[in-house]
């Protein structure tokens, strides 16, 4: 099975799980409160009482099919807000 | 402007220890205050002042003045974004001038609420619904600043999310969690100030009596992220510098000259001052985050933040203080 | 039943932030109160509750009539599961309707809080000694609610931990966290009251004077939280909605039967009412979590915490106010 | 090397840990407020004042033995309770 | 010693909740009082007692007794850490014995904020510039356990970043954020307190009222936290135990004669016996970690927190006031 | 590409980021709160009050060449000062 790992801005996390429902994947988990830096400049939480928030990180365990068309929708997101994709390989315990 | 109060300004505890948390990065102590505590502060802070804004603008009631007052302030909210997209777009791309001049469009609740407490202090007396027009004048800064980047010929990228952006974005610019809290808090304070008066003696150590400890506790906090913002000021050069000085000053004296025009008394004058020339950083940018992510946060949000925040509580709160007792008579 | 009462407990400030909370979700609002903050305010609310009930059993002592109604509330949170699984079990399996039906026996401490304020606005005297009688509620459901499980046949799953579920759980009845906060805090309030009196009015700052605007600042996070749960309830259906409102109402007139038996006042009736009628989404969802894991949280916490909660401090408690004041004799 | 990752409601992760300890891995790593979605439904941290707790995301890195003894205690308290584990390969930086 | 006194302390809330936290881990509760919100307690704690005791300063003055008394409270804190390294070195290695004997040389602002409320009870007043003290025994501590380390022949091991140590380590011991805040709260309370008395009435509710509930509150999270402990305890053996009761005793009994000889009111010298007794488990274990990171936390953190916190919160405070009775006259 | 997982004290952090971008890697991502246990003993949230912190999960994905480059300066952290570091195989979505 895959392993994606998405890091992306919490704002976007929504959009983000109705793609991965949509994708038919068993299932995700997410992690709040991420900071970091990528080619946008860093991100911290010292805003959070803003509202702005920081990254999440979502992990998704899933098939090939899920994987395909999560990448085809999580591409554009990526892109146009920024946050990084990586896909490894896992086996169920 | 006379000394003394430039010091009571300076030597009250919500500027000292906001003070105290620009050293405490300065000199590099590892001083935090973790996340969420500072969004408990700031939920806090919406809430108390949203409702005691309802309780007393129920007692002032919805006359001619108040009206035309928030009208105003709207109305102010929405021409800033206008002229200082003018000055930005100067130096800065479209999509960075047009989330800078929202900013700055919109408001600071802290800075008001510092003036507010600044006033207490000197026993100049004010009215509720001036908290009316704080709540109101997000939402029009927020539109303005969309419209900037829209209208500005071939520079928008396209949205994975065609056509939705626009519900979207006027659900961001009135029902964001700020807007929604402190409109929230103001109906309820109203509401409970006319029909359950019994629970606003209940609700007084809460919302009045603890106000001024956690505004101090919240500003050394905004003086940790203030100067956390230092380093990336240097990055935006002396122009942004430069306007993020400029510009309050400028619109503050707009807003005295609407004040006198409206009749406003001396403290509602300089609250309607220092609406005018604070600029946000609570709705505004996670607005902007999410309609124009071209603009770079790290710009709009250390103007707002890292200088015109502490302008306007260190310098600016007693010096619009002094152009309203030369402009305004005394009542 | 007097419109004002309504009006009066509609528009009290608890309520009124509730509803707050409610519209935020409703509209789509960004509002939260992020972990862990509404654990402070919850942490808060059982211990002030614990203290201040403390001091006043003290006060009453521990009379004939303070034993017979902490008995009588015991046996109620024992009996209210046993026919509310006879209920249940026409329309669910086992474990949802034990894990529901001990839900129903447990009590709901905010919903307590909220008519003890609406009992202090009414000027309605009640005694401390139902605090005591609230911190004994949640055991005797939660063991009912496993035994339920435990004795239909053939159902259970095997628990990896074989042998250990029963001691564990006695351990979750009697020592989960809140149990332990509010009896602990209680003791406490009753220890300083004998015997270090100079430490309650230190305390009363804290315990008694913010009690009612913290109140209020979680009951805009239960609100957000219960309006979250509006989409589970519809998959929930309409037997399960009808349960959380009619189901109450029964239990609430079983406790007024009850208090009128036990010769209790006013206050203290409409407060065996509340607890009788309330529903837990505290101790006791944690407990069903543990030891019925097949049991789908989703039903038990949406029918307490999306139905029971907001119909219990909206209509509820004036409505209990209005039959205590047809039935129980003004003293 | 072998790394596992573990998504299970906190309220297991005591009894996750000693699992580890007795298996003989030479350490794990706990991130709390972790939520999702799985086969049971979802999981956010909304009821955190309840005492209900969210998910915990667990990570292992551990030779082959350690891993066999992990999976024989773990496979049944994920299938009781709910939860994912997922194995991947690591080495050692 | 008196048994009212005794009492009066052990029957107080504060000491009252450290007992309940403690209770909630022998008995295997699930109570805990999540990060961050130990944190928000601990930096209102500091916020609070600086601020205060910067306005008592003021009043009192920097006359010659206020310096000699902060002067032997900062000798103290160096000196502590000398003989306790050669006590310690008998059984532990060069490491463990320099951290161990730092953090006993420093103080525990929880405790001697406990005593402060304990002189409150009895009625016995004392010196603001106490708090002076507190904040500047510290940084001695910290340093002296460093040089311990550094000129015990052969056993340090190369820091990768060799040469930089001794910066970061002055760096950590006068500018760690609890010295920080708790000068700089000092410094605002003395300058509000001179130049804005007006500010002082409005932070009293939140500052002064709040203070006893919130430290009550802290110290229910202090119980579990100290009793968490108790395994490593266990694995630290009984020299460290010994060490953990007996050091303080020792240490209560130079500072009670220090006091002696400064000619120190009742009041003040019993908080410099506790400044004396108490060991640090909040500055100083994280300055231990960045430079000695040799030395094993569970042993330093569980001494000092596990035995020597509460010893001196439960029996050394009315111990400590029964010797100053005995020696220092009353005024 | 690597997926490098860093697990030390978060008192470490700031050194860590300055050798991550030293390294000239593209990004990382920092989760704190992270507790746990490892050969130094356990660490958990008890003592955050006292400014004495948890661990952080630090993830970079980056090249070969940052990876070598990063292996140079962590690894004396990792001894002088405790925590853990793998390195596994992801591909970018
Ligand atoms: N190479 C990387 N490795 C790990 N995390 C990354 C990397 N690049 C970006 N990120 C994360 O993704 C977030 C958004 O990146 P971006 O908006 O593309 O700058 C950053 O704040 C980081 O948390
Ligand atoms: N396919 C998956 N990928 C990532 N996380 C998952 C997956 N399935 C389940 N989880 C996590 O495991 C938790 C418990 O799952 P379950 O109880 O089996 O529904 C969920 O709340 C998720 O956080
Ligand atoms: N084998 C392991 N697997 C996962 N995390 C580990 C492992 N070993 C150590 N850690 C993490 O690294 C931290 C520091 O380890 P150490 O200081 O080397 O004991 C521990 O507290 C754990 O969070
Ligand atoms: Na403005
Ligand atoms: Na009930
Ligand atoms: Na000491």
């Amino acid at each position: 099975m895959h392993r994606l790992d998405l890091i992306c801005s919490e704002r976007e996390l929504e959009r983000v799980v109705h793609l991965i429902d949509a994708a038919g994947a068993p299932g995700y988990s997410v992690v709040r409160h991420v900071t970091g830096r990528g080619p946008h400049g860093s991100v911290s939480e010292s805003m959070e009482f803003s509202g702005l928030g920081a990254n999440v990180h979502v992990i998704v365990f899933c098939q090939s099919e899920a994987l395909e068309s999560l990448r085809q929708g999580l591409r554009p997101i990526l892109e146009y807000y920024g946050g990084v994709g990586f896909v490894s390989q896992a086996e169920p315990l | 402007m006379e000394t003394s109060l430039v010091l009571q300004n300076l030597l009250s505890p919500p500027v000292l220890f906001f003070a105290l948390g620009v050293i405490a990065v300065l000199v590099g102590s590892d001083l935090e205050i973790p996340a969420p505590l500072p969004k408990l502060f700031s939920l806090y802070l919406l809430l108390a002042i949203g409702f005691k804004g309802g309780v007393e603008l129920l007692h002032s009631g919805l006359g001619p003045q108040v009206i035309s007052t928030i009208a105003a302030a709207m109305l102010m909210s929405a021409l800033v974004p206008l002229y200082s997209f003018l000055v930005l777009k100067r130096q800065l791309d479209t999509f960075n001038a047009a989330a800078i001049a929202a900013t700055y469009g919109s408001i600071s609740a802290v800075t008001f609420i510092t003036a507010e407490s600044f006033l207490g202090i000197t026993g100049m007396p004010h009215d509720g619904f001036m908290v009316a027009a704080l709540a109101l004048m997000e939402s029009p800064a927020i539109i303005v600043g969309l419209l900037l980047v829209k209208l500005a010929p071939g520079e928008t990228k396209e949205d994975p999310r065609e056509g939705i952006r626009w519900g979207s974005l006027l659900h961001e610019a009135f029902l964001n969690s700020s807007v929604l809290l402190l409109v929230g808090s103001l109906v309820i304070g109203g509401l409970v100030a006319a029909f359950s008066p019994s629970g606003l003696g209940k609700m007084e150590p809460f919302t009045g009596e603890l106000f001024y400890g956690a505004l101090s506790f919240f500003l050394l906090d905004m003086g940790i992220v203030a100067a956390q913002r230092v380093g990336d000021l240097r990055r935006a050069g002396a122009f942004l510098i430069g306007f993020a000085v400029l510009m309050p000053l400028f619109n503050a004296g707009i807003g005295l000259a609407v004040s006198w025009l409206l009749g406003l008394p001396q403290g509602d004058a300089l609250l309607f001052m220092v609406l005018s020339a604070s600029a946000s950083y609570i709705a505004v940018p996670a607005a902007m985050r999410m309609t124009v992510p071209q603009a770079s946060p790290s710009l709009y949000i250390s103007t707002a933040l890292g200088v015109t925040f502490p302008f306007n509580i260190v310098v600016g709160i007693p010096l619009y203080m002094a152009m309203v007792r030369l402009v305004i008579p005394a009542t």
